[in-house]
């Protein structure tokens, strides 16, 4: 089938689709008066019920942490994914790499960078159930810090940094602790990701209760399996490039 | 009308998104064109969830019972999206691979299986 | 409240989403889209923050600043190397 | 017992992630070995939630958040036999797939075994969950996970090419299935199915209604592989590594159907059940083209899995026809379809799998032989069950003349079948390829006592006595929405059923006959495609088989476009008839 009778077939369909799907869309209630009662009681119920005070980090570690754990699967297969696709060339070890940043000061400054950008992201997990955050956002972010190393320092410091010998445990223990923590509460008799330690306090770190464990083995897994996915990317690239000169 | 727009550009972006699937000549840019369709995805929920005058669903230093914008849609999203990263990583990890073995980005010349 | 004066700028940012990410879609050269869809991120961070979704928003300006261009242009590269 | 729920999901899952965090430091053998107990003790756990939800039914709500005043929280996993049922079938198929691969997959990382894993526990998650977001979820992680073992062999072109066909078209139908997720929160503020299905009956349906229903079945249906949404399955099973193949034909296909009828058995059939023969033909006609194009296509494939492919195409649209007339005898068929098909095709494509690492021998022509018959199905063997459900529940609407096209259809993929085991087991010819196969070998006693395993299984599942019974009773229960929402909502226990027999089910002289036809027409036909060889693919096969194997091009574009074009058809016959 050659292009054009392929976008010959497309334009028409597509613009039935687009047909159906507006007619769809204008019957949704308009922009800014939504009135569904799940959000609505969930905004009501979170704060008081659970001494969170961002309901979303709420659902998303609590109400609905079960989807959350299978969201954290879908991360963790489409790295496994990756690694099995790319690590399976049988690349060979890099040699002895020159690093790519030669003043001292860039480096300085840039270790620096990276360690505030580290400490935002911890907050940012940390806080999540007070303020936006959570193990979602942060784990990304801190894995978007820590690719900083390679930024500033070396190829050879962002090995050590992150290698597969580090972080595929990480990766491994936080997306098992999440199901543990769920496990946990059955076998004490209670449903699967019951909340076992209670509400805790209202603005502090301890709010949440056990859910707060669930947030940080999330951010866990999150941070390292980004970096898992960074790293194969770079070695990709920058490994067989080095290795030509 | 307007009170409808923010739907139809979410269709709209989603139509799009699939045109360029179709069309498309380098498996990086449907990569991308896939991404632009989940793009829709996410605008659709928000906008479904949003309420005018509502603040954040988050009630630190807000009195409980204000005006506040739909949580759940908020919940369903912020996690696609940390996900979608590696799902693009997956399908660039294939499209890599595949030009290491046919020397070619365009979807039009992978054709080894057909009939 | 001060988000209620925010309808017009709202369908603004409602629009450019829309025209931004029709420029991604039609823009072929990968090396240039690229580009352009860190545009469309950074519009999308800023609607998803108008529409009163700041935990979104995080989430997609973590992933939209250093993952997104990060993997695609590793790709880039090394579909041009052989 | 329903603290046992959640897990033959989540053990599954604990063993992946275990094993990536050992991956260092334990030996190959350890990671077997977990990932081994894991699915097992999955399959037990299975196996008890079924037996427990034959008389009961059991929910799980995650967190403990139940409902309150009758508006769910929380995400709940709500069982009745047919989930319970494909959450046994999942469990047990991924423990023989495992086993087979232990010697066969030379390069049996940790993550082949990872990505098996967290493959089942995605179809048991689909099967027993009650929360339409849940479902798109486990949706996606077995997708994600299919894309990644289908490009398993990266030294492989075609596997390359099926991975990212088969990737970019579900990923597509994924984001179908959230827009219609978000069409139906938009308008009933929920996600629980039951919840959902109670806020739509009482309103008159408009186009939301309708489209959301489009969207979310199509993305099912391009999981299920169902015309015009099927080309990217050929591409994709043919080059998946075999023990992978029978995971995929066995449940992963089938998680689109299942899909499909969960929804409309809880939520599209409160707002369309009084039109619901306009869902229903639907459904029936895309079956029975799905059933005769994956008949013929079978016919002219050259290569074993391929072949295999094209007949998994074909029972996949015999089991959306079953599910089309929306009835219990017809989700019944189905179901009995979907367990004797998805067994059988498993030991096919592990015999499959054989041949390109030994000759041929004379019980591997055997095994191969039989497989073909059950999938026939003449009277009381392999899917025969399936086709007299069917065709007592096509009787039962009026529509006689469903009958004789399914059996056609499953004819021409069992004559396709009888063919190729002809050529490449008697020698009647050679021009199959069987040689591609990723081929790494293992102990033949052991690999072929697997794979005789699931043909002889396939092969008997229409004589458990008791079982067509019980699978009646489960549709029964699967269609039944104000008795899921009354148990799930309420917490209202169901009403104890009658005792069921344990006999065989006896069926109607017209499937009688019509299985023996089929069977007869199938050897007629592999004996003609035999010995008239050139006169048989010249003047009759593909004269038939041209334009649907123009339409096969491998290109991804194009499987997209069809997609679109399926899903625009379809919703606009929808949106004339159904307002």
């Amino acid at each position: 089938m050659t292009r054009s009778v392929r976008i010959g077939i497309l334009v028409p369909a597509l613009g039935l689709f687009g047909f159906l799907l507006a007619w769809a869309l204008v019957g949704i209630p308009s922009f800014g008066n939504y009135r569904g009662s799940y959000g609505y009681i969930l905004n009501r119920v979170v704060t008081p019920e659970r001494h969170m005070t961002n309901v979303v980090t709420g659902v998303v570690f609590d109400y609905r942490g079960f989807d959350t754990m299978g969201e954290e699967f879908i991360l963790f297969a489409a790295v496994v994914g990756v690694v099995l696709l790319l690590r399976q060339g049988g690349r060979e070890e890099p040699g002895d790499l020159k690093d790519s940043v030669g003043s001292d000061g860039v480096r300085l400054g840039g270790t620096l960078a990276v360690g505030v950008c580290v400490l935002v992201s911890l907050w940012l997990v940390a806080y999540g159930f007070v303020t936006p955050g959570g193990g979602f956002q942060g784990g990304a972010a801190l894995a978007s810090s820590v690719l900083l190393v390679f930024l500033v320092a070396s190829h050879k410091a962002w090995s050590g940094v992150a290698s597969n010998r580090v972080l595929d445990p990480f990766e491994g223990v936080g997306a098992g602790g999440y199901v543990v923590i769920g496990l946990g509460a059955l076998i004490g008799g209670l449903p699967f990701l019951t909340n076992v330690l209670g509400p805790g306090t209202a603005g502090t770190l301890w709010s949440g209760g056990s859910a707060a464990f669930v947030n940080w083995s999330a951010g866990m897994e999150v941070a390292a399996a980004n970096l898992i996915l960074f790293t194969e990317f770079i070695d990709e690239y920058v490994v067989p490039l080095a290795a030509e000169k | 009308m307007t009170s409808v727009l923010p739907y139809l550009v979410a269709g709209w972006i989603c139509v799009i998104g699939l045109y360029g699937i179709v069309t498309s000549r380098h498996l990086i840019h449907l990569a991308l064109c896939l991404t632009v369709t989940q793009s829709s995805t996410y605008i659709l929920l928000l906008s479904i969830g949003y309420v005018n005058g509502g603040g954040p669903p988050i009630f630190k230093g807000v009195k409980l019972g204000t005006t506040a914008v739909d949580p759940v849609v908020q919940s369903l999203t912020l996690t696609d999206i940390v996900v979608s990263l590696t799902v693009l990583a997956l399908i660039l990890a294939l499209a890599l691979d595949v030009h290491d073995e046919l020397d070619t980005m365009d979807p039009d010349k992978i054709v080894e299986l057909q009939g | 409240m001060i988000l209620a004066s925010l309808a017009p700028l709202q369908y603004a940012i409602f629009l450019l989403v829309a025209v931004a990410a029709t420029t991604v879609v039609l823009t072929r050269d990968v090396q240039r889209q690229i580009v352009v869809n860190g545009f469309y991120g950074i519009l999308l961070v800023i609607l998803l923050v108008v529409l009163a979704a700041p935990d979104v928003a995080l989430s997609m300006l973590a992933v939209s600043t250093v993952g997104y261009p990060l993997v695609v242009l590793i790709a880039i590269a090394k579909s041009r190397d052989r | 017992m329903s603290w046992a729920l959640p897990l033959p999901v989540v053990l599954p899952l604990l063993a992946a992630a275990l094993n990536t965090a050992l991956d260092h430091v334990t030996p190959r053998w350890a990671h077997v070995a977990v990932t081994l107990a894991a699915v097992t003790t999955a399959l037990v756990f299975s196996v008890l939630v079924l037996l427990h939800s034959l008389s009961a039914e059991p929910l799980h709500w995650f967190g403990g958040w139940q409902p309150r005043s009758g508006i769910a929280i929380g995400i709940t996993f709500a069982v009745d036999p047919l989930g319970a049922g494909f959450a046994v079938l999942a469990c047990a198929l991924t423990l023989l797939a495992l086993l087979y691969s232990i010697p066969y997959i030379e390069a049996a990382t940790r993550n082949y075994d990872v990505l098996v894993s967290a493959l089942c526990g995605a179809c048991c998650g689909l099967a027993l969950s009650g929360d339409l977001f849940n479902m798109f979820v486990w949706l996606e992680l077995a997708g994600v996970c299919g894309y990644a073992l289908t490009g398993f062999d990266i030294r492989n072109r075609g596997a390359l090419q099926g991975a990212i066909n088969f990737a970019v078209v579900n990923t597509v139908g994924g984001y179908f299935v959230l827009i219609g997720i978000a069409l139906l929160y938009a308008r009933t503020g929920a996600l629980n199915l039951a919840q959902i299905g109670r806020a739509l009956a009482g309103q008159q349906p408009g186009g939301l209604e309708i489209v959301a229903m489009t969207l979310i079945v199509c993305g099912f249906l391009c999981k299920a592989a169902v015309v015009p949404f099927h080309f990217w399955l050929a591409d994709a099973y043919a080059v998946a590594p075999a023990p992978v193949c029978l995971i995929f034909a066995g449940i992963v296909t089938d998680i689109g159907l299942f899909g499909v009828g969960r929804v409309w058995f809880t939520v599209f059939d409160a707002p369309f059940g009084a039109q619901q023969r306009l869902f229903g033909d639907a459904l029936l006609w895309m079956g029975i083209v799905t059933a005769l194009v994956g008949g013929t296509m079978a016919l002219v494939q050259q290569h074993l899995k391929r072949l295999l492919s094209f007949s998994v195409v074909c029972h996949i649209g015999i089991m959306l026809v079953g599910l089309g007339l929306l009835s219990s005898k017809g989700v019944a068929g189905a179901a009995m379809m979907l367990l004797g098909h998805g067994v059988t095709t498993g030991g096919l494509f592990l015999a499959a799998g054989l041949l390109a690492v030994r000759e041929p021998a004379r019980w591997t022509a055997a095994l191969w032989f039989a497989g073909a018959v059950a999938l026939i199905g003449p009277p009381y063997v392999g899917v025969y069950m399936g086709h007299a459900l069917i065709d007592d529940a096509a009787v039962e609407l009026g529509r006689h003349w469903v009958q004789p096209l399914i059996w056609l259809a499953g004819a021409l993929a069992g004559a396709a079948m009888l063919r190729a085991g002809a050529q490449v087991f008697l020698g009647l010819a050679d021009d199959y390829e069987h040689g591609i196969e990723e081929g790494r070998g293992g102990p033949l006693p052991y690999l072929g006592a697997i794979a005789a395993l699931l043909v002889t299984l396939g092969a008997a599942v229409s004589v458990v006595p008791g079982l067509t019974q019980r699978v009646v009773r489960g549709a029964d229960r699967f269609r039944d929405r104000a008795g899921y929402a009354d148990r799930v909502l309420h917490g209202i226990p169901m009403k104890e059923g009658a005792h069921l027999p344990v006999v065989v089910q006896p069926t109607s002289t017209a499937s009688l006959v019509y299985g023996s036809a089929a069977l007869v027409f199938a050897i007629a036909l592999a004996a003609f495609a035999v010995h008239r060889r050139d006169t048989a693919r010249a003047r009759v096969f593909e004269p038939v088989t041209w334009p649907l194997q123009q339409l096969q091009t491998g290109v991804v574009g194009d499987y997209v476009m069809w997609v679109v074009v399926g899903t625009a058809v379809l919703g606009g016959v929808w949106a004339l008839t159904l307002r």
